[in-house]
This record gives C-alpha cells, structure tokens and sequence, in this order.
C-alpha cells in the first residue's frame, strides 16, 4: 500500500483528481479554479491536467454559478463547485438552500441534485467582517443539505469521495487553517469513502469530552495536552459530519466522562454547537455531572486588526477556561 | 392590432386540431384550477395561465417531447399539459394529493414531469433562470443536441441572478432560450414602475446574445417564431433571448381579488380582443381548416373531460402522514419528530 | 385615553402611519405595497395617503431593495423594507448580514444604519417549500442586526416604533398567523415605544415554563390552558426580542418552576431555540428538574398537501407531548 | 495608442501641480502599501491602485469635495486621498491601528472616511453597488444636488445585484454615476473569460441609461470626460454608467505573486507605455506647465513624506482589547465572552 503523506490541500486535490478521472460526469467550476490555479490553489494543476471542460472558470457570480450547477446536476452530471472562500456562498444561499436542497423533496422523489459545494470557511489572517464567516452552521440547519466539516487529511479525502458519489447536495467546508496539516492517505485505494454521520474519537479520554470538527479539532487536541499536564484525562470528539450528525458517538463520551465542552469558530450565540449543546444537555441530562460548556467565536463582525481579530477567534486557552469554568 | 399570420400550406389539419385541443384544455383546465381553489380543494399561491396559452402551446409544440428541457416559474399548469402529462395527475398535485406529481409535496407552483423534460414549476421569482441554464449546460457538456426553454415573466426579468445567467449562457453558448413572458405586469405592479426600459428582450444585447420581441397572442405568429429560433439555437448551440408579448385575463393568482388596483375593465376588455383561442379559431375558420360546430364539441368534450379528471383527482387520498419525511434525501431520514 | 380595539396588522400599520407623519426621513419600500396595497395590506390605504415618495413600489429584487435601502439609510434616511414574504429576504442576505449589519462596526462608529426589514415569516396556509420559511434565527445569530418577532398588537406597535427609531439595522418579524390576533392600543401615544431585550410573562404559573415568541405564543397559551386542566399550572413567556436576548427572565423563570420547554416554528435542529435550550441548560443546570425540552418544526422542507404541512408545524399537542415527556 | 488630450486653456498651473501631486503620492503610498505588506506590517487582502491612478483622480477632482459622495469595493486607498483624506490615518487603519479611520477595524479593504463623502471600502464584489445608489437615493430624496460616483470592476460588472441597481437607478432617476474601471482582470480571470461581451458600458443600454466608454490612463482625457458627465448628471439628477479603460500594474492584491498565470511580461510592459504618471508628466512639459526639475523635487518631497507618514502610523498603537466590542452597535454591547 504507498502511504502518502501530505498535507489536507493536497488530499482535497488528489482526490478530485482522483473522481474526474473516474467519472465523467464530475466537474469542477468556480472562480479562479482553472487558469490562476485557485486562490487557495486546491486546484493547482488540474486545468492543465483536464482542460476547461472539467475544470471551470466562471464568472464572480455565485448565485448563477450554483443555479448553474444545479441544473446541470439535475441532468445527471455532478458538479463540484469553489466557493473562493464560504463568504461568498451567502450571495448564493437562496440557490443553495431554497432551491438545490429542496428539488428532491419538491418533485417528490423525481429529480435528484448531486451537487457538492466546498470551499474554505471560517477565518483566515485579517481578512476582516466580510471574508470570514462560518457558514456550516447555518447549512447543517437546513433540510435536503449534507454538511461535512473535516479536521484531517484522510477525513477529507474519505468525505469529499463520499460527497462526490453522494445523490444529494452536500456542503464541503474547509479551513484556510486546516490546508497545511499533514496526514497519511493510500493513494491507491481510489474507492476510499468515509461514510456520512460518523464522528470520531480522536483522543481517549474520562475526566472530559471535548467537541468540535475543522480547525478547532486541532485547538481542542492542543488544550487537552495541556490539560493533561494538570492532571485531567481528556476526551477528543471529532464531529467531522454537521448533518447528518452522529449523536451516539457524542452521547457515549458524555456517558463516560460526564462532562463535555463544545468548541467552534462561528459566533457563539445562535451556531450549530447551540444545537450541538442543547441535544446533549437533554439527552444525558442524567449523566452530565456539569452544564454543557461552549466555547465560540466572539459575537461581533470579524474585525482586521490582527490583535483583535486573535480575541475572536477561540483558543486553547479559551477551551481551557471553559474546561475549568464547568468544573 | 397586429395582422394575423398564416401558416405555410404544408401544415396538416390533424396538427391543428391537436393544437387547437391544447388550447382549449389549457383554458379549461385553468378554469377548473380557479373553481378548485374557491371551493378550498386546492389552497397556498395558485397562478393560472389564462389568455397567455399561445406562448406555451406555440413553443412547446416547436421541440422535441421527451428530449428537449422546458422550465418555468409557478404559472406551470400548462406546460406539461402540452409535453403530455397526465392531466389527472396534474390535478391531484395541485389538490396536494397522492396521486399527484410530486406526492402532493409540489403544490400548483411546483409541478414537475421529469420523464417528459419538464423541470418545474418555481417559487422564487427569477431563482429558476440559472437552474434553467444549468440543464442547457448539461446537455451541451454531453454533446447532446437538446434545447431548454426557460421561460420567466417580465418581472423576473429584473431579478440580478437572471443577469448573470444570460452572462453565463452567452459565455459558454449554452443552448438555452430564454423566454420573458411580458403580461405586462409582476403581479399588481405594471411593467411601467418595474422596469426602466420597457423593451425587455434588450436585456440580450450586453452580453452580444441575440434578442427580440415577438407576438404570444396569435399562435400561428407564435409557432413561426418558435420554429425558427428554435431550429437556430439547436443547430448552432448558442442562447437566445426572446420577449414573448402576451396578457393574463385572469388575475396574478387565484387569491388575487381585485384587480381594480392595477388595472381598468376597459383595458381588460381590449386586451380580450386578441383572446388566443378566439384568434386561433378565426383562423381556423377563415383557412376552412375546422368548423364550428367541430370546435364547439371539441370544448364540450374537453370541459367533460376535465370534470372527469377532476372527480379522479378529488378520489385520490391525501397522502399518508409518514410522507412527510420521504423524499427529503435519496438515502436517509431526517432527524425526526417536534 | 383612546384605547382602540384593533389586529396586529393593523396595529402595524397604524405605526407605520405615525412614523411617517413624525419623520421625514422615515419611508416605506418594498414590493407591492404601493399601489397594490401590499399582499397581506399591511400597507393598505398607504400609497394614496402618502404617496410614491414614502411608499415606494419596487420591482422584484431583493438584493438590490435591501442595497439601496442601507446606502439611503447612511445619509440618514430611515428606510422601512417591507419583505413580501422573510423567505425572499434569503436572496438579500449578503447585503443584510454582511453589509448593512456591519456598517457601524467596519467604519469604526462613523456610520450608521438605521434600517427596518420587515414582513411575515414563517408558514401560512400551503405555500409550501420555498415560501414558508422562518428567518429570525438566522438573523439573530448575526451581531450587527437587532431581532424582535412580537406575538401580540400592542408588542408590535410598541416595538415597531422602537426599530424605527433605532440607529440600528432590525429585523421586524411577522407571522402570517398573527395579523388577525386582536389587541388593545392607546392610540393617542404617539411615543410608544417598548424597548428592546424584554421578555414578557404572558401567563403565571408554577410547574413549568414554556417559552416562545410570535405566533408560537399563542399556540403555548392554548397549550398552557389545556395542561392546566391536567392539573398542571404552567407559565409562558413570550421572547418578544431574539436580539438582545433576555435571558434573566428566562432564567427566573425558569428557577421559579424548574422545568422548561422552547417552542418554536423554524425547523427543529439547528434553530435558534438550540440557542435559547443551550443557555438555560448551562445557566440553570443546578435549577432543572429535568431537560430542557424543545418543540420545534419537523426538519423537512414544507410539503404543500395541508394534511404534511400540518405535520410540521408544531401545535397545542406538540407542546403538551413534550411537557409530558420531560416529565 | 490614444492620442493625448489637452486641457482648455483656462486650466490654472497651480490646479495642474495639485493633481500631479494625487498622482505621484498614489504610486508612492500605494508603494509603501505593499512594502508594508511584505513586512508583514498589514496582513489580509490589499489591494493597490497602481497604474489606474488617473481614473481616480481624474474623476474625483470633477466633484464637490465634502458633498458629493464616493463609493467603491477594496480598492480603496486612492479615492480618500484625493478627497483629502488624512494619509497617516490611512495608513494607520492599513495597518490596523488605534489611529486608523475605523481605528483597525476596517483594514485596507474596509477605509471610510465619511465626513469626506467617503462611504468604502467594500469587500464583496458587486455589493456596494446598490448601496452606492442609495446614497443617491438619500440625496435625491432630500432635494440636494449631489453627485455619487459609484466604481465598481470589470469582474463586479457581471454581478447579479448590479443589474438590479441599474434598472432601480435607471427607473427612479437616481443621480449616480456608475464608473466601471475596466482593467482587464478580474484577479486572475482575463475579461474574456468572464464577460460574454467585453464592451461592459453596453450594460447601460436595457435600462435606457447613457453609457459610454472613456479612457481612463490620460488624465486630461479622463477630467474632460468627467467634467462632462458630472454636470449632466448633477443638473439632470440622472443615472449614467461609464466604462472606464485603465489597467492595474500590480498584481491583484499584495498577495498575487504569479502574474504569469494570467498576463506576459510584454504585455505589462506595453501597458505601461501609457503609465498614467509619465503620461501626465509628458503633458506637463509639453505645455510647459511644469519642469522636469520641479516634477523630481515633487516626487521626493512625496515620497518622504510617506516614509514619515508610515513612521507616524506604524507609532500609533494597536487598538485596545476591549474595543473588540464597540461598535457592533449604536448604543448596546453584544454578548461578551466565548
Ligand atoms: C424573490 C421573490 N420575490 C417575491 C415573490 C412574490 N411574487 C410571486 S409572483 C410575483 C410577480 C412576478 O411577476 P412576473 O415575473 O411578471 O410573472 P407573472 O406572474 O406575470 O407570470 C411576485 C412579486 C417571489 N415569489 N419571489
Ligand atoms: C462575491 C465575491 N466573490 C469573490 C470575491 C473574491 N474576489 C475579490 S476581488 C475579485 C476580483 C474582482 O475583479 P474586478 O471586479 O475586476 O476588480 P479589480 O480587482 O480588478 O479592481 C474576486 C474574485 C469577492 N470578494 N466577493
Ligand atoms: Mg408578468
Ligand atoms: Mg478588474
């Protein structure tokens, strides 16, 4: 087996690569994907490697650019789509949510849009109110949408094939911070798909459970080496599956350990971690010797200034703080 | 008034009656449409497509059933008439019933007849136009020979994401043409306070698209047009922009009950003048193509007809409860319950 | 002091009326709400009374209302958007949540943007799947944007004059359900103004509390009046305001009966009652008596058959279902 | 290559230095921009306005200074300081400082300045644009005569909300000036891959509203052209859509390091033959308004002076932790914490 070690950008490519070749009918559009390599060059080399056809450039125009994709995966071919960061897909949101997301329940079962949409989301560097949004909660609410958030490098080569091959639109959401992390993937098994709703245990723990998927699985996995060194036995969820959502995984580490913290980057108040949160203060109610904690990105427009912006965005200690909070 | 066109001679008489059916349906069925909503059998936005029934029976009758894509806004009862859809199961979708064609999930503003190439059936004025784009794309990237009508009203026309389609369809030739139905007005506001220029096919021109208005009241007019952009956009896979000039006799939707806020009776009345169907039947009668008595039981037929299809429909149960969870993905459940 | 019987929309319009006369910067825009007396005649009688200039019939463009709106409002203006239904404030989002939302914010205070954006949300009778959705969660999840859903006459006038004159962008959520709910109004006080942030008891009681804002209070109520026949006496309260939030009424509340259920129409997972459940959850843990419980929407699409769509919004014996299974 | 204009007579000498000034502190300030960038010293997306300089100066040396309106996306360093912005504030916001027009919250995409007229500072494309005519909205509203200059990209062109703004400026006569700086890219997307038609003033024409296309390198040409047009549109108080032909000499942001992917070196050079800058300074001598002497003292006044700009700015602190939090609202805090 050639285990490969590469960084998360690279997985994401190599396996685009990897479903173009296999089927015809996957594409890829976007802004600036093709000629310029992408600006966060995920699809470096791919329109040389399979020219304009598979791999688009469009005009910046999201809402027409999803409308697009739609249609087209309404006729059998499978579009993948960039959003140059997930910022941009809320111009689109009304394709995305009020119409992609809902042809299979409207025509009863008729039509079917597999349709991926992925793409960096969440803060990068001082990219200030307007280029840093969180968008995955918002789709993880939303009926007829898949939502997968990946920390790793063979969680989103095994997901973004799952995604690929899946009949429903499903939302691919990246991380600028998450690009350069480095796993192993076999690159030979061209049919290696993780399946959807399955979280996963990346650290054992007993004292704690901490929750989170993308970049914040990193900071979680920080702060529970650090915590270890006060003594505690840290438990590490990775949710990796916004919707569908894998409570039994959560349930189980809360079951053990008692307490349980949930750590995202979207704005704190009204996120997906609230819904995260609120399921399992109800479902463990019993088992739960503390409130659930939550720790979220600071409830204000993401601001530039590079001292400001690090107060937004959470941290191992902001995790650590909250771990102490709920005692 | 414009003067009325002719046909070319090879037209057959057995095609004409076919059309002349279509239209006849279409006016009958909308009828029924109108009378289901006022009895409570049919509920939510219902938009019939009365007085407008040349435009789609013209230009529907100018494709390839069953090969080419149609796709359209909420007023989308008689488009899959004219591709063939079973009328019966037209109805039930717009009684939310579970003989309907979506289960009773669609509603009257979202039909869909998929086998037949009929892509709905939309709620969001304008949000369709890019999905309709999207199927010309499909098409075009499988080196089919397909054309996709896309149809939208005059004020859809305004709507940004409609800009960005034609920017798109005339960047990558897609074969798509679209169709703005102008009926003069987006439900109570007349194209006057909408658009700043009236003259909506010039919205073609900045994207070097070709782009003109043509009749949608006299459906021999109609099909000459159709058939020859039609042909053109087949052959040479590029997009079209059509404003298709027509009236809705009826109001914007069924709920729509005074119609006084938007415009006069007299207006109405000389609007009525070019009635679709009337003009249809001067011709048929000039041209000795169809006789009186044939057309008047050609509409009996039709009006039993649909009565008959209406009772089938009503006959159909609602659909069962547990329903409400099928179809929201290919492969799983929803979460469930409250 | 003139007390006049009247319906929500009419409460609304009647402040509609006083602002406009009070205000010059004050102006109404919005689709169909001149001449055509707006879909659900909110703004009826309007256009005549004040015309074009302060009852501006737009075409259908959100994106572009909601664009120029904000611009007019940073001269000073006070524009009033009315969306025809919330759901077509989807495709205005960006300029909404990412635009005029963060006006204050990314100019450092230099600017301001006094801004309303209302309109019914949420089902009404059958108008299935992309013209029945609730919004307020969404907004209310935004910093930047202020939130209030009121659920009776007098809340409405009260707050609709306060997002009038607020400097503050506010979402003004109706509910097609409630324009007909009939209420008392002095309207003689011109400055009637409720503020912000205030939860309201609507009903006393001991042993549980039920929480929610617009039309699902009054489905609370109902419930409340059948379960006290069971013996049981249950308090409502009514949010009023999702942003800002008052959670210490919440809270108290809830401290004072130990048990409390969030009802709400938007979809059930991943809505902005997760938000409110997760908050009591945590700041009331040692109070609860049992979980939190949530009734919320079934996560579907809206069907359009009466007989799915009442399946998924939540009533009377939805609430009763759940107060019985917390237990 | 353009013929070069010339300027009426009556143009006043100091008037000249004043403008050959804006233009040589752009290059420079722009310059030190993308110093500071690779410093690390400004962080994000920034965006300079090197070779363009004359669209902006040109255009904004045409209006009332303090009345009129400016609006533009995030490419927005030069429209304040021709507007008399203080430089060593924009500077100071750049780098995110406590001193900086929006005290570092903004940063390069997001300057205001708008006791100036100076309204962003936008960062999605196409999304000022309507908000831009709101502004005109706000003016004509109120009766005042102001003039707003609306820039937007040859990219922003295609954006759906732009349409929607010109059918709403077109139809409610708003008095804004739509200036669309057709520099050939969109990042690293040519126009020809983006825009079906690549004459972008054309999108004027459905809406009924004068369009034109100008250059947008020489600025004599550029001025007489924006007199022109600010005069129509502030005694007509009606819309107009520019294209203006500039062309950026730097990468699209400070980030853009591989121009190769989208342009020649030999392309670029020949661009440069119409550097706004020697352009100008060509004029100046030619009509013996300036000295080749004077012209170099000017610029090594500038450029120190930005040096010592940048000196005060980058002195300014970074702004206070707690201040995270102001500003959300007018008059409330957010919920705090994590
Ligand atoms: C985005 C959006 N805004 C508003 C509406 C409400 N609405 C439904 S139909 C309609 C009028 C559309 O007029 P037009 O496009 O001319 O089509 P017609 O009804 O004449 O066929 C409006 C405003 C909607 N469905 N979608
Ligand atoms: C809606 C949206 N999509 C994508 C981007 C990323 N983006 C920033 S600038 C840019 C190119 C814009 O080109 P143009 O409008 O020609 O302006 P120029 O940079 O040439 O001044 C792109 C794609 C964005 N900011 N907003
Ligand atoms: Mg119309
Ligand atoms: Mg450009």
């Amino acid at each position: 087996m050639p285990i490969v070690n590469m960084t998360y950008r690279e997985a994401v490519r190599a396996t685009l690569v990897d479903e173009i070749e296999r089927d015809a009918n996957v594409f890829l559009m976007g802004e600036d994907i093709g000629r310029y390599q992408g600006t966060f060059r995920v699809t470096q080399g791919l329109f040389e490697q399979f020219k304009e056809k598979r791999v688009l450039d469009t005009p910046i125009t999201e809402p027409g650019i999803v409308g697009i994709a739609t249609g087209a995966a309404m006729t059998g071919l499978r579009p993948v789509v960039e959003m140059m960061t997930m910022s941009f897909s809320i111009l689109a949101l009304d394709q995305i949510i009020n119409h992609a997301a809902k042809i299979h329940y409207m025509t009863g079962g008729q039509a079917k849009c597999p349709l991926v949409i992925r793409g960096p989301g969440g803060a990068a560097n001082q990219l200030s109110a307007q280029h840093s949004h969180s968008m995955e909660g918002w789709y993880a609410h939303c009926p007829g949408l898949k939502v997968v958030a990946p920390a790793f490098p063979e969680d989103a080569a095994g997901l973004l094939r799952a995604a690929i091959r899946d009949d429903n639109p499903v939302i691919f959401t990246e991380n600028p911070g998450v690009y350069t992390v480095k796993g192993d993937i076999n690159t030979d098994d061209k049919d290696f798909v993780i399946p959807f709703g399955k979280a996963k245990v990346v650290r054992e723990g007993k004292d704690i459970t901490l929750i989170a998927y993308s970049r914040m699985v990193h900071v979680c996995l920080h702060a529970a080496e650090l915590l270890e060194k006060d003594g505690l036995s840290v438990e590490v969820v990775d949710v990796r599956c916004l919707k569908p959502l894998d409570t039994e995984t959560l349930y189980n580490s809360v079951r053990k350990t008692h307490r349980a913290v949930v750590v995202y980057e979207d704005w704190k108040s009204g996120s997906f971690g609230a819904e995260i949160a609120a399921r399992i203060a109800e479902e463990c109610f019993d088992d739960l010797d503390a409130p659930v904690g939550r720790v979220g990105g600071l409830n204000v427009p993401m601001p530039y200034s590079r001292v400001l912006e690090l107060q937004c965005i959470p941290n191992e200690q902001d995790v650590i703080n909250c771990v102490h909070k709920i005692g | 008034m414009a003067k009325q066109a002719n046909l070319e001679n090879t037209e057959q008489p057995a095609h004409m009656e076919t059309l002349y059916r279509q239209m006849v349906q279409i006016r009958h069925f909308e009828n029924k449409c109108n009378q289901v909503y006022r009895m409570g059998k049919a509920g939510g936005y219902l938009h019939v497509y009365i007085g407008m029934e040349a435009t789609a029976v013209g230009w529907l009758n100018c494709i390839k059933h069953g090969w080419d894509y149609v796709i359209t806004a909420y007023r989308d009862h008689a488009q899959p008439l004219i591709l063939g859809s079973d009328p019966m199961k037209l109805m039930a979708e717009i009684m939310g019933r579970q003989d309907g064609y979506s289960n009773g999930k669609g509603g009257s503003m979202h039909i869909y007849d998929i086998e037949r190439g009929f892509f709905g059936g939309w709620g969001i004025v304008g949000g369709h136009t890019p999905i309709g784009a999207g199927l010309a794309f499909g098409s075009k990237y499988k080196g089919e020979d397909r054309v996709t009508l896309n149809f939208l009203g005059d004020g859809a026309a305004n709507a940004g994401v409609f800009f960005e389609t034609l920017n798109m369809a005339a960047l990558w030739d897609l074969p798509c043409i679209f169709i703005i139905e102008n009926n003069e007005f987006a439900m109570g506001t007349r194209i006057e306070y909408h658009a700043a220029d009236t003259e909506l096919h010039k919205r073609g021109f900045p994207f070097g698209m070709k782009h003109e208005r043509v009749d949608g009241m006299d459906l021999v007019q109609v099909m000459k047009d159709a058939k020859r952009i039609v042909d053109y956009v087949r052959k040479e896979q590029k997009p079209y922009l059509v404003e298709v000039m027509n009236y809705r006799f009826a109001g914007h939707g069924a709920a729509d009950n005074d119609q006084s806020l938007y415009r006069t009776p007299e207006e109405l009345e000389h609007a009525k003048l070019r009635d679709p169907i009337k003009l249809f039947e001067k011709y048929l009668l000039d041209n000795n193509l169809m006789t009186q008595e044939k057309m008047e039981a050609i509409d009996n037929e039709i009006e039993q007809d649909i009565e008959r299809i209406y009772e089938e429909a009503d006959a159909s149960p609602h659909p069962p409860i547990e329903d409400v969870y099928s179809h929201v993905y290919t492969d799983m459940e929803p979460e469930m319950g409250h």
